[in-house]
């Protein structure tokens, strides 16, 4: 069993700064595929469903099926530029 | 070494006096024959008897500038454009101002009547920016793009 | 009685502060959120290693003016749009300089996309307007619309 | 037979006024329509062949079956704004 545990540190933007906070720490007990950490946010903001959820990492948005590394990390509710 | 990407982003509102600027310093590029430009101005829209009276944007600038880049090469490659120049507020922007101004430029007026729309519509899918609309009675919701 | 038409016709180019003061003055317009510009710009064209350096215009004025302010009617009844501005320049305009600004303004984008390259085109086909190739070796050729 | 005569002043536009002149003075036995009139151009200057014209009246663009009244008409080369 992996004991060592993971942070990641959320800037969130838009909407989701009132929802979540302008950043979070979130720990795991090891690294997180987007897809789960969206899962993660979920389980501890029900206040997110509905709201689809967009991720970066190191300037590069991820897919969901992608691995995050520990650290930093963006996330965003839907663009709305212009 | 590659070029460095230049940020799209202006503190507060564009000046008309901005846009005049960059049209004037186009006519030294005499391959040019048709200039199209796209403003976005903000509008006073009612929203259950409130006023919309200012928008505040924010960003991820880094990342928005990086994709800014990216939609401007791939319109290169597919139009035969002569440049492309993005503007975007952040910050608070009052309604009747404006917030973002995008420029083509090209020899022939059916490659800007292409490319402009289109890269309007991919700046507003696929950056990184957010809006608040504030309204009259202090409130606000965050802006949603159809 | 109905409203006089106003002339399109400007002498000489089309200077950039004429275009910042046109867009200021739609700041005070607060159901506008999209405005699209389109400016022609003399272009330096080659022809038989001769080069073009200013066209000269001249035009049906009463003519031109009437059919521009109908097909401005037209696309006001087929999009909803806030406000449509067509300039166009008389006499002689030196390569790099504007002759030809058209600005189409709306509620949302869509409007715009659509209206401003119908406009354009429609403008170009339709108006008694002739322009005048003058090259730099002092002879000249009829400018030809594609 | 109707001995009247009918004069249309034309003022001419773009490379017309290369081809015809800046204005020109053209006499018939009677109304032309507009068709008419282009042939009668065409006789009279060959050099036309091949220039598609138009022909306004009154501030209104006419027809190829239309009748021209008498007075002042504009005729037009291709167009070449913007």
């Amino acid at each position: 069993m992996d004991m060592s545990q993971i942070n990641y540190e959320l800037e969130c933007f838009g909407l989701l700064t009132e929802l979540i906070g302008q950043t979070t720490l979130l720990e795991s007990s090891g690294t997180l595929t987007v897809g789960a950490l969206k899962a993660r946010l979920l389980q501890d903001y029900p206040q997110l469903i509905g709201i689809p959820i967009k991720v970066a990492q190191d300037n590069e948005l991820m897919g969901d099926v992608e691995v995050l590394k520990p650290g930093k990390l963006s996330i965003f509710p839907p663009f709305s530029g212009g | 070494m590659s070029k460095p990407i230049k940020s799209i982003f202006v503190e507060g509102a564009i000046d008309p006096d901005k846009i005049a600027r960059s049209i004037a310093a186009h006519q030294s590029k005499v391959a040019i024959g048709a200039h199209q430009i796209f403003l976005g101005q903000v509008r006073a829209d009612q929203v259950d008897g409130d006023q919309v009276t200012a928008i505040e944007y924010t960003a991820q600038v880094d990342l928005a500038d990086k994709i800014a880049h990216e939609i401007k090469e791939g319109l290169f490659e597919k139009y035969d454009l002569s440049c492309m120049h993005i503007y975007h507020s952040l910050g608070r922007v009052a309604v009747g101002e404006v917030c973002f101004f995008v420029f083509v430029s090209a020899p022939h007026r059916k490659a800007v009547f292409q490319a402009l729309p289109e890269l309007v519509d991919a700046l507003k899918a696929e950056l990184p920016v957010f809006g608040k609309e504030c309204f009259e009675r202090g409130t606000h919701q965050w802006k949603v793009n159809n």
